[in-house]
């Protein structure tokens, strides 16, 4: 590829590459404004820009038309993303469950006095996710299912993140999925947790990732090598610096500075994990999510 | 014939009345905003809703208060309000050419309303995924929002206002061989302004509601997506702060088209009675 | 004549669509963008999607809400319009607020409306819809009472019309043009929030279903889904045409009279 | 005698009042018309007698002076009163067909079915227009027009009837016609008629008074009386000395009142 | 002989079609004008006196027969016509001041300002409405606005003037001046002038010809040559024997006109 002598691989002479990276503001690319801060991405000579928006639906189709070079976005969406034929390719790993069931980045809560006390008693249940067949609900019903419980008679609804706190209390769903900084907004409110959907499906499970198109990924195989470079120096930075990386998230977010310093931070593992992603990609196809398996290895790297 | 001259009392109090009148106005608005803001202080106080999700509007105010003085606010406000302009602008004028033309020639209209209905109603959301291809975060991509939904909301009122013409005016127009270009002007439009200004009125609105939530779904800068990153933060004060603020721009927008509309409807039957 | 004018209104309406489509089918025949689908892919997919259990529990149900919640607008819409329209104090007390709730995008406004209303079911929802058509209706409502025939509204006034008959006979009559325009608007207003609202707290329905076929990037499906949108449109514009020339005929016919040609 | 006077108009005044144009339409219009009496208005073109028919049917707010209308003053449109409004084309509902327009105000006086569709038939064969009832008002003619709100004034029965310039777009021969039928029902009915009209031996045929009024700001010019038989007919009365007396005389005062002749300030 | 004459209505036929109610209002009108004539038209209400006049001024389709303007068919409305609708109040463009109103078909001629300027004036002045040249025509009385609309026609100095009741809602004073003005107008610029009114007095005073109108479906009863000298002026020409003759004359044709009196057919 590098022979093709077309655009940005060659100019290294020049200026920085400049790349955008599709982001949602939330605490799981803390690494990447974390790693930008420190460097890292200017040293493989990358000028980022970031673009939030509110989910994938608007990051993968920007990712797909070159709008934006890298993209982050949940593990099911690339999964889902891949087995229709987008031709996505992952680059570096985003964020994964810390694997403590008692102290995830995720998990359904419930009122204080509900009367479901463990995953098992969700079934029957309203549980709100904040997208319905993806990756909140394959793994809710992983849970459920490894708990005994018959996960077929839930009922999804879907409401966005901030709104799942408030129809708990409300009492219009029993139950409700949510992530950080929510999770530790609805504990203080007196909700409680009662399943890690994260945690209880893998312990390592692979929650986010950052990705590209495989055209880019062909065209400009210097440019991603240099930012899975970069990204994989973020992310080893902020796991080993938990306070910088908690301290970041006043740039870009308007937290509580309360449940800023106590709302548990995900994993940022180096690698992807290969393994949580084939688990996925399994309850994708058993929740009928996918008909057909995405071919792991042109999407992963 | 009478001896008594009559007492020149009764309903002659007309000049005071006027001079009030011009406070009456704006004092019965602000009346009326006083009433909603002292109702969304009530609700969460009182319990009828959960403070913590819809704070009292005292709140909402100390945190717009600390936003004001924030640069990213004014900047993320003038980002919304140019975009908002922008599209407006190009929606009005194209709706208003569009819908002249479409509505002054009754074969073009026939031809063209199924497909425009079938257009209408297609929402902007469901292009988001199509712009941000195009576009992604860039302006552009809610100003393509912006203009799609406003543009329809001119048309359907400049094609109503322009079936609205008097058959009586048209037809003097017509005997003084006014030219087609001006009858458009001098007879359509201004029977047409009435519609024109109040689609101007809905199409501000559905402007700055698309210019925001483009903004909030795909991160073009402005306050929308301040909004977003308040509400992804669990910060509910600050989210209502700045949906205030949309709302006071709206407010403010329907002022000044009031405002407009005293002026360039001083004729018609709506605006006279009210001088 | 009366005979040969059928075909030529069917032409004249199918006409362009038919054109639209035949552009769109060849300009998108050989398309590989994956978000761009040859039409004839979309086409095919339509028949998958769209079968009996969908329509039946996704569609009817949406439409039943975009149903209910317009009737509330035209209800609400036209009752406060005339209200409004009809007292300078009101307008001038209800505007701002009224302007501010206006400016407010759906998006925000939605989770308020949960709040009182519920996350879930169908009460948000059709509340939704209707606070989205409300303004059309009520903008144009109030012009339309404003802008009434100061000789129609004497008339009434002078013959002593009670109350309900000045309002009915005279001044609903009398801004049923505008009010139409209103309503119309709204129609299609009501479709796009139908889609909105069921972004909140729903898992079945025409707009949610749109919305998963474009989160799960089954973009031919999405693609049948606001082609679906687009004829429920313009069925109900149809319907809504329907309605308007049997109550507007004295409208047409007054404003159609001099102009024969 | 006061229990007689159903109009009473002491010192009315009334000025339009627009920002940069304030009109003064009526200065000083002071005058009493009794119950039953048929009076006619003349004036020069903008003089204010449509001004001043809408301040007696409580239409505009009065700048000054005051109405009474059987003892009690006018501020809203009082009851038993039909007005055929110059803007003749304007005043019919668009909506609804001549039948409809004519049966409204029957409706609202709560008369049976049955009542009103005899008395709207009596009423549009009295005005030449049986054949029209299903037909909306855009679809007739100026004249078609203005019978119809006349025809829905005389069906009404008032006890109050102004009419400003009623039979303008009626040919010659259906303006006699309908002076005639006037002249019947105010018999009939012993309605108080206020008649407004331009043309000066129609004011003379038809009223027992006739009212000139100056150029604007308005006065009373004169108040002239008909001092003819009651029984009138449009050949015999109007070739009468007498009639071609009064009819002079209030043509002069037109004509002064057009130049611009005011009565003294008293 | 073809080329003097303006106007050539032949066989003229016009029927309103609306669903459920089909109304011939004209049957057969065939009659010619010359150029600089001056005629007049009275007729039934109803008869459908406002329908020829439409369609000379080429704004209705014809259901039958031609109309010819200078040789040329009407299919549009031709250059050089002037039109004052009987709906004056509606003729007249509420969003423009009366200056406006009678400014506008002059500015769309092409006429520079300043010539414009001086026509709106003069023509204003005419009808005796200088004051009221910044007034919106709904601020001003029936009449005036009446007035409004003439002084738009004759500013326009057409050369065809279709005149539909213009003078209906002026008062008598004014009116005369009005007629005296046409009169003026007529001979000095030659227009040709199509007059529409229900006053028989002033259809004889006014025209050269006075074509009497059937009833619906209308056809020419009669085609009244007016002998009368050019000169004429209100009150010698209307107390001459020979104008009373015409005008009984005239006086009885629309009275058997409104009885149903029909032309035989030929
Ligand atoms: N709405 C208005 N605003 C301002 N001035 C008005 C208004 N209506 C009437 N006028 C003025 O008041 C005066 C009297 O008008 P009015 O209509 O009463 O006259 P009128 O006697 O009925 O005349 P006409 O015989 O022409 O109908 C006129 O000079 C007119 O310009
Ligand atoms: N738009 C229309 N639709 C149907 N019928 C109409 C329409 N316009 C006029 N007519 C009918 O045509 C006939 C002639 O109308 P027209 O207005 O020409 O009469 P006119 O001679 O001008 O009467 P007037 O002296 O009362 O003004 C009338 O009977 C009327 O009912
Ligand atoms: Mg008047
Ligand atoms: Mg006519």
């Amino acid at each position: 590829a590098c022979g093709s002598g077309s655009s940005d691989d060659t100019d290294s002479g020049g200026g920085p590459t400049k790349i955008k990276v599709g982001v949602i503001p939330i605490v799981d690319v803390a690494p990447l404004y974390l790693g930008i801060k420190q460097g890292f991405f200017s040293a493989e000579n990358l000028d980022v820009t970031l673009e939030t928006a509110q989910g994938g639906a608007a990051i993968v189709p920007g990712v797909v038309s070159e709008q934006y070079q890298f993209g982050f976005s949940n593990t099911v969406s690339l999964l889902l993303a891949s087995s229709q034929g987008l031709p996505l390719k992952v680059v570096s790993a985003g964020n994964s469950s810390t694997g403590d069931k008692a102290k995830d980045f995720g998990g359904v809560i419930v009122r204080a006095d509900s009367p479901i006390k463990t995953a098992a008693d969700l079934a029957g249940k309203k549980v709100a996710v904040n997208t319905l067949k993806n990756i909140n609900t394959t793994t809710v019903n992983k849970v459920v299912r490894d708990a005994g419980g018959d996960p077929s008679t839930i009922t999804y609804v879907e409401l966005a993140f901030p709104d799942i706190p408030a129809a708990v209390a409300k009492g219009d769903v029993d139950a409700g999925q949510v992530v950080e900084p929510f999770l530790t907004i609805a504990s203080s409110q007196g909700d409680r947790v009662v399943a890690a959907n994260f945690a209880g499906t893998d312990p390592n499970l692979m929650v986010g990732m950052y990705f590209t198109s495989q055209k880019y990924a062909t065209e400009h195989a210097k440019t991603v090598t240099s930012f899975t470079t970069a990204m994989a120096k973020s992310l080893e930075y902020a796991s080993t610096h938990l306070d910088e990386a908690r301290a970041i998230l006043s740039t870009y977010t308007k937290l509580d500075p309360a449940v800023q310093k106590s709302l548990v931070l995900p994993k940022w593992p180096a690698d992807v994990d290969r393994n949580s992603v084939q688990v996925l990609s399994d309850l994708a196809t058993s929740d009928g999510l996918i008909t057909k398996q995405p071919n792991l290895d042109t999407l992963l790297p | 014939m009478t001896t008594t001259t009559p007492t020149l009392t009764g309903p002659a109090e007309i000049r005071p009345v006027r001079a009030a009148g011009r406070w009456r106005q704006p004092a019965l608005g602000l009346l009326g905003c006083l009433i909603a803001v002292a109702v969304v202080e009530a609700l969460p106080r009182l319990g009828v809703v959960d403070s913590r999700f819809l704070p009292p509007f005292s709140t909402m105010a100390r945190s717009l208060g600390g936003q004001l003085t924030e640069g990213d606010f004014w900047t993320g406000l003038g980002q919304t309000l140019a975009g908002w302009a922008a599209g407006l602008a190009i929606a009005m004028v194209a709706g208003i050419v569009v819908g002249v033309v479409i509505g002054s020639v009754p074969l073009l209209r026939a031809v063209t309303a199924s497909t425009i209905e079938f257009l209408r109603p297609i929402p902007s959301v469901a292009l988001i995924p199509l712009v941000v291809l195009i576009y992604g975060s860039r302006p552009q991509s809610a100003l393509i929002l912006v203009v799609y939904a406003a543009f329809w909301q001119v048309l359907v009122q400049v094609l109503y206002g322009v079936a609205d013409v008097d058959p009586v005016v048209r037809d003097t127009a017509r005997s003084y061989r006014f030219s087609r270009w001006a009858i458009i002007r001098s007879v359509v439009w201004p029977t047409a302004m009435p519609y024109v200004v109040t689609g101007f009125r809905l199409a501000a609105s559905v402007a700055l509601i698309l210019e925001v939530t483009a903004e909030l779904i795909i991160g073009v800068p402005g306050l929308g997506k301040s909004i977003g990153v308040a509400q992804s933060s669990g910060a509910v004060p600050e989210t209502y702060a700045l949906v205030l603020v949309v709302g006071l721009l709206g407010v403010l927008i329907n002022v000044c088209t009031r405002a407009v509309e005293r002026r360039v409807l001083r004729w018609h039957t709506s605006v006279r009675g009210e001088a | 004549m009366k005979i040969s004018e059928f075909p030529r209104r069917i032409l004249i309406a199918l006409g362009l669509p038919v054109v639209l489509i035949a552009l769109w089918w060849f300009a998108s025949a050989g398309s590989t963008s994956f978000f761009w689908p040859p039409l004839s892919t979309i086409v095919q997919a339509f028949p998958e999607t769209w079968t009996a259990d969908p329509l039946l529990h996704d569609v009817l149900p949406s439409v039943a809400r975009l149903l209910g919640g317009y009737l509330i607008a035209l209800l609400v819409g036209v009752a406060a319009g005339t209200a409004i329209g009809r007292s300078r104090t009101l307008r001038a007390l209800c505007e701002p607020v009224l302007e501010f709730f206006r400016a407010v995008p759906p998006p925000v406004l939605v989770p308020v409306i949960a709040l009182f209303a519920g996350y879930t079911g169908s009460t948000s929802k059709v509340l939704t819809i209707a606070l989205g058509c409300l303004w059309p209706i009520l903008l144009n409502t109030v012009e339309g009472v404003r802008s009434l025939d100061e000789v129609l509204l004497d008339t009434a006034r002078s013959y002593r019309l009670g109350r309900v008959a000045t309002l009915w006979h005279v001044v609903l009559r009398g801004s049923s043009p505008r009010i139409a325009a209103g309503a119309r608007q709204s129609l299609s207003i009501g479709v796009i929030l139908m889609v909105i609202s069921e972004l909140f707290g729903a898992n079945r329905g025409l707009g949610a279903s749109i919305v998963q076929f474009q989160r799960s990037f089954a973009i031919p499906q999405m693609w049948t889904g606001i082609i679906l949108l687009g004829l429920l449109g313009v069925v109900l514009s149809a319907l809504f045409r329907l309605v308007e020339n049997r109550s507007l005929a004295w409208y047409r016919g007054q404003r159609d009279a001099e102009r024969e040609r | 005698m006061s229990d007689t006077i159903a109009l009473d108009v002491a010192g009315l005044a009334k000025t339009y009042r627009s920002p940069g144009r304030d009109v003064e339409a009526v200065r000083d219009l002071t005058f009493q018309i009794r119950r039953g009496e048929l009076v006619c208005i003349v004036g020069p073109s903008g003089a204010g007698k449509t001004t001043l028919l809408r301040c007696i049917a409580g239409l505009l707010d009065l700048s000054g002076g005051q109405i009474r209308l059987d003892g009690t003053a006018v501020t809203e449109p009082p009851a038993g009163m039909a007005v055929v409004f110059q803007e003749y084309g304007r005043s019919l509902f668009p909506w609804l067909t001549v039948r409809g327009n004519v049966e409204l105000p029957l409706k609202e006086k709560g008369l049976a079915k049955a009542a009103r569709a005899a008395k709207v038939a009596e009423a549009l064969d009295a005005v030449g227009l049986p054949d029209s009832a299903d037909a909306h008002p855009w679809q007739l003619s100026g004249g078609m027009q203005q019978r119809v709100a006349i025809a829905r004034a005389i069906a009404y029965e008032p006890s109050v009837l102004l009419m400003d310039e009623p039979f303008a777009a009626v040919d010659a021969q259906t303006r006699a016609d309908l002076e005639d039928l006037v002249r019947t029902l105010w018999k009939r009915l012993g309605v108080t008629v206020l008649f407004v009209t331009h043309d000066i031996d129609e004011s003379v045929y038809l009223g027992q008074r006739v009212l000139v009024l100056s150029n604007r700001p308005t006065v009373v010019l004169e108040d002239v009386p008909v001092d003819l038989p009651d029984d009138r007919d449009q050949l015999t009365t109007r070739s009468s000395p007498q009639f071609t007396k009064i009819r002079t005389h209030v043509y002069e005062l037109v004509q002064s009142a057009k130049r611009g002749e005011r009565p003294e300030p008293s």
